[in-house]
């Protein structure tokens, strides 16, 4: 098993026949992910990827015709959003949006759709989410995984990629390693994988990637803290060299009235029972120190 | 985006909220022209003004930025000295002149984005005109919070609820009405944060001499979502380039995350994560990261050189960290952009090159070709550029 | 027992200062409906009906001091749809809109947001409805009922008294009547409140009361046959000399294309095994012949 | 209210929504005129206009109202014709003059209230130009729904959606901005109905003469919700005073709803679904109503004479039955406004009088003193009143 994606997923792509999309959409098949349909308004009839993907005007459509269940966005800024609703009105259950710079106040109706729904959103301007051997969904390289039993969740894309480099040339596998995004307003939090991974019965250590800025590390930790004190937990959180009052990159990473610096995240992480990293490097070393023997 | 007090009083008052009049000068005369008309105004209370600096960093009373005068002499006086004080390094270049209020009661009342419940939040207190940190520190009761309805706004009950909360006693329509119109300007402006601090119920004189009461926005800042600047005509106007570097400028136009810091070792990573992991690793190795560089996903060779430039406009770099996990950015493009930075670039500064992921084996290729000094590990790539930095051969 | 107002009604009345307001709310109290709150802003602290309400500034203060969980809104059209969302967001269960003139478009996100919440609606634009004996919550003249176990529904207002009247007139008492409203947009149609009938121990009969437009009755009809068919069921449509294409004072009831004639409605409730009256007062000798004893 | 096509048409283009020229014409003079205009327009493929008779009933085309004319004398004959027409009892007044359209395709588009799902309901068919409802028996399949969300309205996906059900083809674009328009429409006027039947690809000509398509509204129907008039500056203006009745007038004026009927026995009640029972009783005892009319709740005095007066302005108006049931109306309010009016009116007509309800004891009182007829049940007194209707004593 594995969480969000896996061997039941049926990927409908948003925007398949952008230059992005495209790109990205042949890394997924290629990397054996079930992308069954594609969806350009406009261009339903026509294929996507050289004949292997049929592709929709609507989401609908495609779902009714091949059984999407869930979708990846690669839709533009200023339609993304909607391409989440139009996801959520389909049915879609797990909406991954990649796409970044969409402005905080367009994602506000937008979650609250999705929450309505009892649909799951991961993102926006995030990576996306692999379950190594079986499928990946959105940007992050197939080539840095490999198939085990470490959860990863993170809210970088690249700073991820770095982690699970590091795992993996460790003999480390991943269950599932999911980017949850670094917005503001993001349709998953930390604390949500974490939930996610605690049901996963192929889960068995968990490495949890932060930043500066927010609390939702903090609350991530104190939850497992309560529901995972018996699983070997790991953490890296970047920004400890970030000045206060500062937007470092991410519309989420910026330290606030003495909030959401790395100091209080990491001493957090490291109450709750994580052992936090100096470097990316040093994950694999600390989850076997924590007792991890996957 | 941070924009000047002023501005976003204009932006309140466009969306019909109550704030005093102001003018903004420029120059000492200017102030005094204001002053002027202001000590004149029948319905000013206290008979003075007040000339506030506009900067875009907190902490401005602190450093003498917001003065009274009584008479049009002090207020150019006043402007002159504030004019010429520097507040956390930037320099004052404006002042904001309004009629000093007679102050009944001061109260605090902004709208923010609330991660945590993913809607925006209205925060409120009857504690004004004092940072809201420090309520929350001192007298956290003294607070109340009420959110916004994800998909209805503020509806006037829930303004109502706020304005019975925060305690705004017989002023209660015009705390909901206030409520109401910051939610708008947030919206209208695609706005991360409004603040009105103090809101306050202030004295002012009927035109027969007797006193009236009314809550007004005394003090104001916004600052808007960067994502949402391209679809609001007239808001990138309100930047204020003379308190920004030139190098902002620059980055802003190749697409680049660029933040200037104190150290000596240029950072230039894809990711603002890796970009800050990368300045801790480089911290961590004993060294002091010069900037914060995020060149983005899919990152081609003319903005790799156009970061190469930004970094190296500063003149305390000493050594250059270029830290690259392809993904969306393909190695071999960061390295050629690197190869023709380097051809073009004025001063020698070393320089250490770690390219993964996407196209790596290629770019390494064409980084060796160059001799270029690389890494294989963060860690690695950290301390050769730290060692660099300090003069000592990599 | 009886549908919607009962012994645990704690009634709060949005808009208890005001004219209306304040004369019904005195005849609900005389009633003897647990009327415990009244809420107006700006009121918050005072009392009304000489000093035997307290009255708040919010619904939620009145919930919070008196354990409020029903209300009854008269608040004029254009803050009314507003007091209605006051109620939903305050944890009121039960909301009785009487307003009348509401915009109709102004009605469509609050009956959503009414349904989200879980709540249930009446009206707007309604009389409300009675328990004889127990409570009434609204404006029907409480002097036209008698206790008793047939369930009357109506979208009329004094329509409804009429056969109330000729029900209590023949001995024929009632458990509860309802009055839904005669606008486009109510938040709850014929059908519903037949389903909380038919859970209420307490009524053995139904009297319905239509009207022309729409196709509320026809559904309502439709469902009584599947899961009443024994229970003695009275109607009576109210439009059958109605003109085509003239709205006759209720903004819902108008004959459009042909559909929701009177002659269609009174088709489809006999149909339903509804015996339908030429005129309310032949409503109770109706109902004796359809077999009930009460 | 109904409102005219044109009027429809100018909601619509205020909306941003494309609707091919037109001018509205009160003479056959200024309908040439019009011509003269649109004939000359090089755009106009037909190289002829169309003229349709504005009358707020349907089934103009089928009246003779709606004709085409390829010359400017043509014009203004045929203008002159419908001008002289009476559609439906409706004399016309005004025609509207526009191109002709060269039709390609003909679509049907609409949003409505839904009661039953209590939202917004587009619907939409490739089959358009005919009545809806004529689809809707023939080919039901043809018609497709969409509804908009409660609380977001028609998202871009939902209206996209719409135009690829509908079937636009090429113009699915445009049809899906359509869609949002009438949406718009809807909102911005607070409309019960806005429909285009047809809307159509039309052929039109660049200036060199090169034929393009578009989808334009070429007809235009809109009805506003009257609850809501009153928040929508110069929506009122639009009311056709033409078209109505002086009663009507008379009737909005004193806050009462009355619809004309063509019997001979007047009613007027208190509640709209007791207005109908009693007109139903009416027919049922032999009679014919001559009016619905609703004098609301809470009636006073002055409401109650006013009605009378309306009522008894209609000159076939034999008896009136007046119907009371007291809960908000107060009887004995009712009862004094009758009298007031009897010693007013000009007429003497028999008057069959029940109240009961509040006040019901006072009201019979004042009643039995001014000798009016009266009755216990509601059936009994439309019997009373039909037979006075036809001169047997009651």
């Amino acid at each position: 098993m594995s969480i969000l994606i896996g061997r039941d997923t049926r990927l409908v792509v948003q925007g398949i026949t952008g230059r992005e999309g495209e790109f990205h959409s042949r890394a997924m098949l290629e990397y054996g992910t079930p992308l069954v349909a594609g969806m350009t308004p406009g261009k339903g009839g026509q294929t996507a990827l050289d004949g292997r993907v049929p592709v929709f005007d609507t989401v609908a459509e495609a779902v009714r015709e091949t059984g999407a269940n869930t979708s990846c966005i690669f839709v533009p800024a200023a339609g993304a959003p909607d391409a989440v609703l139009e996801s959520v009105a389909a049915g879609i259950q797990t909406i991954f949006c990649i796409t970044e710079g969409i402005p905080a106040l367009d994602m506000i109706s937008v979650v609250e759709k999705v929450r309505l729904a009892g649909a799951r959103l991961i993102g926006p301007n995030c990576p996306g989410a692999t379950s190594p051997g079986r499928a990946k969904v959105g940007i992050i390289p197939g080539s840095i995984h490999r198939e085990g039993r470490v959860g990863v969740v993170s809210r970088s894309g690249t700073l991820t990629y770095e982690a699970v480099q590091a795992m993996t040339d460790a003999g480390l596998g991943q269950s599932t390693c999911v980017g949850i995004g670094g917005d503001p307003i993001v349709g998953t939090q930390h604390i949500d994988i974490l939930r996610l991974f605690a049901e996963d019965p192929e889960t068995d250590a968990l490495v949890l990637i932060g930043e500066i800025g927010g609390s939702a590390e903090e609350e991530a930790a104190a939850w497992a803290a309560e529901h995972l004190p018996d699983m070997p937990k790991v953490a890296f959180i970047a920004g400890r060299t970030a000045p206060e009052g500062k937007r470092m990159g991410h519309a989420g990473a910026i330290i606030s009235g003495g909030k959401g610096t790395a100091a209080s995240k990491v001493a957090a992480l490291e109450a709750a029972g994580f052992r936090v990293a100096g470097s990316p490097t040093e994950l694999p070393k600390l989850l076997r120190e924590a007792g991890y023997r996957g | 985006m941070k924009i000047h007090e002023a501005d976003a009083k204009s932006l309140l008052v466009a969306q019909g909220l109550p704030v005093p009049a102001w003018a903004v000068a420029r120059t000492p005369t200017q102030a005094r022209e204001a002053a002027v008309q202001f000590l004149a105004d029948p319905g000013n209370a206290t008979k003075k003004v007040v000339i506030k600096a506009q900067v875009l960093v907190g902490g401005r009373g602190k450093a003498g930025g917001v003065r009274l005068a009584a008479t049009a002499d002090e207020a150019e006086d006043v402007a002159a000295q504030i004019l010429a004080l520097k507040i956390k390094g930037l320099p004052v270049r404006r002042v904001l002149v309004g009629p000093a209020a007679d102050i009944v009661k001061e109260y605090y009342l902004s709208v923010l984005l609330d991660r945590a419940t993913k809607r925006l939040m209205f925060i409120g207190s009857a504690e004004g005109g004092v940072e809201i940190e420090q309520v929350a520190v001192e007298n956290p009761d003294a607070i109340v919070y009420e959110h916004a309805d994800p998909l209805l706004g503020l509806p006037d009950y829930a303004a109502r609820e706020l304005a019975f909360k925060v305690g705004f006693g017989k002023h209660w329509k015009a705390g909901a009405a206030i409520a109401k119109g910051l939610l708008r300007t947030m919206i209208a402006n695609d706005a991360d944060l409004v603040e009105i601090n103090p809101l306050a119920v202030i004295r002012e004189h009927n035109a027969d001499g007797t006193p009236v009461e009314r809550l007004v926005c005394l003090d104001a800042k916004i600052t808007l979502d960067d994502s949402a600047l391209g679809r609001h005509k007239g808001l990138e106007e309100l930047r204020d380039l003379d308190a920004e570097d030139p190098a902002d400028v620059e980055a802003r136009r190749y697409d680049l995350t660029f933040i200037k810091l104190d150290g000596d070792i240029g950072c230039m990573v894809n990711g603002a994560g890796l970009a800050m992991t990368t300045m801790d690793l480089v911290k961590r190795a004993g060294g002091e990261p010069a900037n914060f560089l995020d060149i983005g996903g899919g990152a081609k060779a003319d903005r790799v050189a156009a970061a190469m430039r930004l970094i190296l406009e500063d003149r305390n770099v000493k050594a250059i960290l270029v830290n690259i996990f392809g993904g969306i950015t393909r190695g071999d493009e960061v390295a050629r952009g690197l190869v023709e930075a380097r051809a073009q670039q004025e001063r020698d500064v070393p320089m250490v090159v770690r390219i993964v992921g996407t196209n790596a084996a290629e770019a390494a290729e064409i980084l060796e070709e160059a001799h270029f000094v690389t890494a294989a590990s963060l860690d690695e790539a950290a301390a050769k550029a730290v060692a660099a930095a300090k003069g000592v051969a990599s």
